[in-house]
């Protein structure tokens, strides 16, 4: 019975680029267990894997906050860069500035963008800098225990009874007002929406912004918060089912045809948006205003990609710089030669 | 408008009736948003022009138009370029402030003046010049609503009449001035000659002031420090530059564009080879920068004070996490709403130590113009040799203002980006520890994200890791940590440009000054040896942290007096912490805090009163 | 399960037979998250009842649930509460770091420890006591999901044997930690119990450690430095408090809501007499505290280093427009991504000199859970009195971990609010001057907002302003300025808190030391004297800017020993600073910075072995 | 005909606090002749001196600019600070904190709120602080001499040459979405529209934010941009014209009944809106952001009162705090007695 010979191995599964899912993961999370942004660092794996990115081209940039933490849980043998509190988007964009071949996915908490971090999230959408912004969005400062962020719901209350009599920003409004170009909501549990918009993200050139609920479990899973696992299977009100269709692989999505809005990225891949119950078209700013503003005052949660514009330059474009990364230009292209600064002087004397 | 001599209310400035040539301070007082800027280069281009050293200073106020904004050009045959108190020729075109301008003048001084100011009732001890502007304007400038502007050019005729300068160099520095626009050139001519030509014919010579060519600029250029910053920021290559408007640091990311567009355009995409950003604040600039520097760009920002506190968390995350990157401070008197067009070397101290926790930074010192250029290059190959942010500390008497220079050296030394290992190095290698401290310089080795090879990715954050880069909260992890970053800065300490020193005989005293203070300490030093016969040692600090050459300097003087910019002694303290304990007390403090440049007469009044004391 | 006596690995650490009587440390090692904090205050809480010093020391990582945290409490009959370094009973919980700490601790110690990780396999030299938490556990406590909570009191109950822990003080200080919980109070004591019949039963003493009652503690209190903190600015009359959420400062606000929420509610109206807000960022919470201090609050914020970082600008703009305000710096090690649960000294020299330009604070330091009380409430009074933002430099051992002490003393003094002019004294002055030195302390009168007579309105800002607080940009008016600032400091120096010194009889040696560092020092004085025949003088810093009696402590000093818990000795180079010249020399460092608390037997190693360099 | 008899002097032009206009000037501007902020400071000047408002409750607060510089030009016996750039609205929220009897007037630039001062900025609208927010807005960085702010039009050019190609940000939308309460935009030009919304402001509880384009004569008065003098005069396409009708006067002015919208103040006052070619309902938020992001998106300038909430809650009304200034508590009310410690302590042993 004992044989010498070693079986062949069972034909291992991988993607486009020849790589296996162990590829695309990370170090052991340390996070909550049943904490959301486990569960988003899944699809992240995922979306990567399915969409055969080469780890190395990806450029991970969070800021602070146990959502901050979570690039490490992923693409273990992509860079990464965990920075300051609130200020990932300038490191996002210097990154992107030195390197445009990057692909940057940049990782921020509610607390890190709404509340400290407002200020470069508004500048960063303005810019439409090529870049995927994920907000792990609970409500809360997890890692410094449990007080309320700028997106906790009016009403909510935290463990020692404090209450939020504050209104939620809602970023993708603010995301859609400021020139973002995909301007998504999801929710951490939600795999087949979450992963098709992310895959959506990836594919899209310029910002795209995805604010994914994910709860708390260890300091915002009590009622009265949005951002509760339990508030949210109840009250999830899909706006859009969208599903992803890569431009390397044959379309093998099924949807209902005839119901379908069909939008081409950059790249030439397309979503496709399953209307629900409306007629609803991503690519009108107003309409996506009025949808999330009442939304918003009706305290509801919807999700879907609420807008998207193929068209507008993205902040690379307007700047016109070369295609390769301005990091590693040689020495000839970025040191004028001497007759450059022989004319300068003559000039000044 | 006769010369009256009266007994000097000083004993040093008794007016003596030789002729005084080639030495001598012009200040004209206008009220900014006039356009005498122009002008005042016209005459400054002119005097230069004709061989004769010179510098120019411009007060202005912080508004943009109506306030009183003085320019001071001096002329001086030995080459002396440092602000000098006294004014001798004064060109009073501001009626706010003419009384006071006039009352604070020398006696024996001249002044040209509008007529209709009656400004010689003020005092019997000047020689008064006045001037018809209304009268002289309105034929050379048909456009009644460009003669507030034109005006100007009159003085400048004027003045050139009166002290001697030749209406040639005026035509060729207006000429240079106005480049291909010719009508305006034409229009500033006529006002010049008209200006020259009353001048002529009413304003008899009765001071003693004169300027006549000499050889003494040859081939030498004219031009702000923050020109030549940015023309150093593109020489050595930067690719991402960052920046937020702030006085007196905007006009080195402005002129850096208008360089860099004429420069470092690729010739066959029409692309740029660089990226600049006007950034929403000072937080996002440094972090761009930060985010450019890990990502392999030689990057940079320029501010002032109130931006370097700003960047303050930021430049701590750099130290710690180990990125290069370039931050020109131009320094200015603190704080915001303080006297932000005023000039300082206020954010030493502040700037050594910036962030909280056990953080230090390296800081150059620029001097001069050429400084600017070749420190902004060394600032760059140091930020990425040593992976940490650098500091080149200019102040605005050097950034905006015009300094006469030698022409800029192309640089020698290829560009120096540090220990970077690339794909083809990790395939050789197999692995590496971002870390580790291979070369015991402190310094370890990163790669840059892009790098198309498994073992490159490496993930970053503060002090929480090991030599591998792995979070790590171990106290060895941490102390091992911290104790090469310390290894790093005394690397820093060999890497640095190292002071320039000249040495006296005696070697009994010494002064220690960096900066701009430069220029009023070389003619201090003539000051104190041609008046005081004391021969005094001169060690110029060029970086932080000292060379051991520093030591060795305060080691072999007796007393070492150190010249601030600042009212807390800011380099001082520095050297205080740094030198031998026992040659602690050796230092003593030369300070100058009042917004306005050094001026080497109140160095030479220190150091002597200090001795005296002695 | 029996102790095997080995042959000592280090001298001093050599296990001797004799029973070792209320002089222990006790580490209990678990994941954070799984609720063993309750155990382990029962257990310190029980030990204090017994009238035995103790103090509990607590190092967890920054993340919320799943990694190794450590939690030492030290018996100490002689009263030392510093950490010390040496484990003698081991609570092993953590299945992962199980066998390191196990192996880290010295010979002829105790481990009790989960039965199925068979620690027991890897030494020889140690006492082990194996319990079966699992089977323990199941009958006690029903509900599975609470068992990991629950298993944790099941040690308190097996320690409380095996170290002799009385159980009814187990029992009470359980009901005073759970308070009105019924259910949970009960559940607890029954698995505490079900612990401690266990090993009655089954675990023989192998050990040599015992706890005993004693009668030091009566009448004392356990409380953390940022609840004592929260204390004193409740007491010192705080009515805006801002802060921005940051380990280790956040429990100082929220243990301020609490308290505020319960005393200072007004009674008639029910309204709050404060208003506590989250602010948006550190900039946001500063910007607050400086508009009220400016509108006659008494305002603060909390924060630590990379909150201050973010604050610099601000903070500069609080010394120069002279607004008060209170910081507290609950100080970790820098920067963000660094070791934001470990406990540092390390922003002392930044904080000093915080902010460009000419600037510099007051900064207090708070050694004990007292002076966390009593220096918030100093730092109100001098922060008005002195029109300046002060700061309180507490660190994260202080701030956050428990700490007894004798109750605080109600506030003697009245509330000092300065020099501000009501409508009534305006209308006896008549008007008056915002930046005048009347006093000659440096310090002007002021006036607030909203006052009801036409000369109390002034305008504020930085520097740029006469001493009729008008807008000038005059040189003279810019210098007269900050040399009043520079008297101010001057005032300072004076008003501040004195240091605390107990001299020697030699006044050979000195040791200069300061905030949590003096708990480590007085043991290590002990140690020194009694191990080393070494007598040695102590001076305990209490703030800067440093009073003249420090000054002359180091000068009737021959050597003087800085202790500093960071990296770049701090507080050292501030002396260095400060001292006279001549006494800089006798400056020495000791410095620790690991990131855990400072203990004794490193003051006393380092300075033996510099004395003997010597 | 000389007469040593002096005659009566006339009778003085007085307020109904018996205060004559001068008490409400301040120091000679320094500011450019022409400059839009100017007007402005004589609107202020004229709506304070018409309400009545005794300059003592006044405070001032400005960060770092031209405009913020202005107000040393108004109100000149009022407190003020001249903070740093960018953070106004947290010195203004700390003033209000410690004196809540305060009428805190906020005034900023287009650099200072919308680009280093954007967080600070979302933060003060979301939190409904009592304070006038006014943005003197021309487009540009004027005391930094021209450069773009990031409420510069695109497509508008720099005196150098620069072309601004980022879109700007309007700080009404911005504001409105983020829960300011009185929200409108108007020209310094316009005397009779931004009198009487700077009346309805003073009147206002809770956070009004007006935007006012304010041109810039020296960097930005030139074709191309929305905030040059010209441009302005001739897009200007004012949404609703508004009078304000203080409470303790009667109603005197003339508007056509019939087309009003009347909306009734926190203090009783009323602002009245004449409808202007469409029927505009300024307490409908959905609306007021449509009309704003069709005019932004558009690239016009839409002027008058956008937006009005009487009944959201202030700030300060949320904190609960005493009706008196905190600031200036007696000791008996701020220091718990002895008998408090006391109980604490026992607490604690
Ligand atoms: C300048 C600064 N202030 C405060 C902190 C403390 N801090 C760390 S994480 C965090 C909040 C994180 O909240 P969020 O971004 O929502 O992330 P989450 O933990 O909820 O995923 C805070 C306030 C910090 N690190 N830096
Ligand atoms: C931290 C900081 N950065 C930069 C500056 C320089 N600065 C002064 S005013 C100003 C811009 C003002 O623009 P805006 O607010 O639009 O006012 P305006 O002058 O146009 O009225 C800048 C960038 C500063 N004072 N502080
Ligand atoms: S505390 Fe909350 S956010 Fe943080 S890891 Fe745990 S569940 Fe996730
Ligand atoms: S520069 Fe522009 S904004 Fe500043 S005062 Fe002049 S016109 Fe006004
Ligand atoms: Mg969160
Ligand atoms: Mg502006």
């Amino acid at each position: 019975m004992a044989s010498t010979a070693t079986s062949p191995a069972p034909p291992r599964k991988v993607n486009r680029i020849g790589l296996e899912i162990h590829a695309y993961k990370g170090n052991r999370s340390t996070l909550c267990a049943g904490c959301g942004h486990n569960a988003i660092s899944e699809r992240i794996i995922e979306a990567f894997y399915e969409l055969g990115i080469e780890p190395y081209r990806v450029a991970k940039l969070s800021g602070i906050g146990c959502s901050s933490k979570s690039p490490a849980y992923f693409l273990g043998t992509s860079c990464g860069f965990n920075a300051v509190h609130g200020r990932m988007p300038s490191i996002a964009t210097g990154t992107m500035l030195a390197n445009r071949t990057l692909l940057a996915l940049g990782v921020s908490g509610d607390g890190d963008t709404a509340s400290i971090g407002i200020g470069q999230f508004v500048h960063l959408m303005r810019r439409n800098l090529p870049v995927i912004y994920i907000i792990e969005d609970n409500g809360v400062y997890g890692l410094t225990k449990g007080q309320f962020s700028a997106t906790a719901d009016i009403g909510s209350k935290l463990k020692t009874g404090v209450v939020n009599d504050l209104p939620p920003i809602d970023t993708c409004a603010l995301a859609i007002q400021l020139g973002a170009t995909y301007v998504a909501r999801s929710f951490s549990g939600d795999k087949r929406q979450l992963l098709a918009l992310l895959e959506g993200a990836i594919a899209h050139h310029g910002t795209s912004m995805l604010d994914v609920i994910s709860p708390c479990v260890t300091f915002n899973d009590h009622e009265g918060s949005t951002k509760s696992y339990s508030y949210v299977k109840d009250h999830d009100e899909p706006l859009a089912d969208i599903s992803f269709v890569p431009f390397f692989q044959d379309i093998t999505v099924d949807y209902a045809p005839g119901t379908a809005t069909e939008i081409t990225l950059h790249d030439g891949s397309r979503v496709i948006l399953k209307k629900l119950g409306e007629d609803y078209d991503p690519t009108n700013k107003v309409e996506a205003l009025r949808v999330l503003t009442q939304a918003h005052d009706k305290g509801e949660v919807v999700t879907g990609l609420f807008y998207v514009d193929t068209k507008r330059e993205s902040f690379l474009d307007l700047l016109n710089v070369v295609d390769e990364p301005l990091a590693t230009l040689p020495e000839s292209r970025v040191r004028p030669p001497k007759t450059a600064l022989d004319e300068i002087m003559e000039d000044l004397k | 408008m006769a010369t009256t001599h009266v007994a000097a209310q000083e004993a040093e400035a008794s007016v003596e009736p030789q002729q005084v040539v080639n030495d001598l301070s012009i200040q004209v007082a206008t009220v900014n948003g006039s356009g005498s800027q122009t002008a005042n280069m016209v005459l400054l281009r002119a005097i230069f022009q004709m061989g004769i050293p010179v510098s120019g200073k411009n007060l202005f106020p912080s508004n943009i138009a109506g306030l009183p904004t003085w320019f001071t050009i001096r002329a001086s045959k030995q080459g002396y370029i440092a602000r000098r108190k006294e004014v001798d020729f004064l060109v009073a075109m501001n009626p706010e402030t003419a009384d006071e301008d006039v009352r604070d003048i020398r006696p024996g001084s001249a002044v040209v003046y509008d007529e209709r100011l009656n400004l010689n009732r003020l005092r019997k001890d000047l020689v008064f010049y006045p001037v018809p502007f209304d009268q002289l304007v309105a034929p050379v400038c048909p456009d009644a609503k460009l003669r507030k502007l034109v005006r100007n050019m009159i003085y400048d005729g004027v003045v050139a009449k009166l002290l001697g300068v030749e209406m040639e160099e005026i035509h060729k520095a207006l000429q240079k001035q106005f480049r291909k626009k010719a009508k305006a050139a034409e229009l500033n001519w006529n006002a010049a000659k008209a200006g020259y030509e009353f001048a002529e014919k009413k304003l008899p010579k009765a001071d003693r002031f004169y300027l006549t060519r000499m050889d003494a600029t040859r081939g030498k250029i004219i031009i702000d420090g923050n020109a030549a910053a940015a023309l150093g920021a593109m020489f050595a290559g930067v690719t991402v530059v960052t920046w937020y408007p702030i006085t007196p640091s905007s006009s080195l990311c402005e002129t850096l564009i208008e360089y860099m567009k004429r420069y470092r355009i690729d010739p066959e995409t029409k692309k740029a080879t660089f990226a600049i950003v006007q950034a929403e604040d000072e937080l996002a600039a440094i972090g761009m920068v930060l985010g450019a520097g890990w990502a392999g760009a030689r990057a940079m920002t320029s501010t002032s004070g109130p931006g370097i506190s700003l960047m303050s968390e930021f430049v701590g995350l750099g130290y710690y996490a180990e990125i290069p990157g370039v931050i020109f401070d131009i320094q200015r008197v603190g704080p915001s709403t303080g006297l932000p067009t005023r000039t300082s070397q206020g954010d030493v101290l502040s700037t050594a130590f910036l962030s909280h926790g056990d953080t230090r930074h390296p800081m150059l010192f620029p001097a001069s113009v050429e400084e600017c250029f070749s420190m902004a290059i060394a600032a760059f190959d140091l930020a990425e040799e040593l992976q940490t942010p650098v500091f080149v500390m200019s102040d605005l008497d050097l950034g905006m203002n015009n300094w006469m220079a030698d022409p800029f050296a192309y640089p020698e030394k290829p560009i120096a980006r540090g220990k970077v290992l690339s794909k083809e190095d990790l395939e050789r290698l197999g692995a590496f520890e971002r870390y580790r401290d291979v070369d015991g310089d402190g310094v370890g080795y990163r790669t840059l994200p892009g790098t198309d090879h498994p073992a490159a990715g490496y993930f970053t954050r503060g002090s929480g890791h090991n030599a591998k880069a792995i979070y790590s909260e171990r106290p060895h992890d941490y102390t091992d940590n911290m104790d090469r970053l310390a290894r790093k800065f005394e690397t820093a300490r060999l890497r640095v440009p190292a002071p320039d020193i000249r040495e006296a005989a005696g070697r009994e005293v010494g002064i220690i000054a960096y900066g701009t203070s430069h220029w009023a300490v070389v003619e201090a030093l003539d000051q104190l040896r041609q008046e005081h016969e004391l021969d005094i040692s001169y060690c110029r600090l060029r970086a932080f942290p000292f060379n051991e050459v520093v030591r060795d300097f305060v080691r072999r003087h007796r007393r070492v007096y150190v010249v601030d910019q600042n009212r807390d002694a800011q380099m001082c303290q520095l050297l205080r912490l740094d030198m031998d304990a026992q040659d602690v007390k050796k230092l003593r403090s030369i300070l100058h805090y009042n917004g306005l440049p050094l001026d080497a007469r109140s160095v030479t009044d220190s150091i002597v009163a200090q001795e005296e004391e002695r």
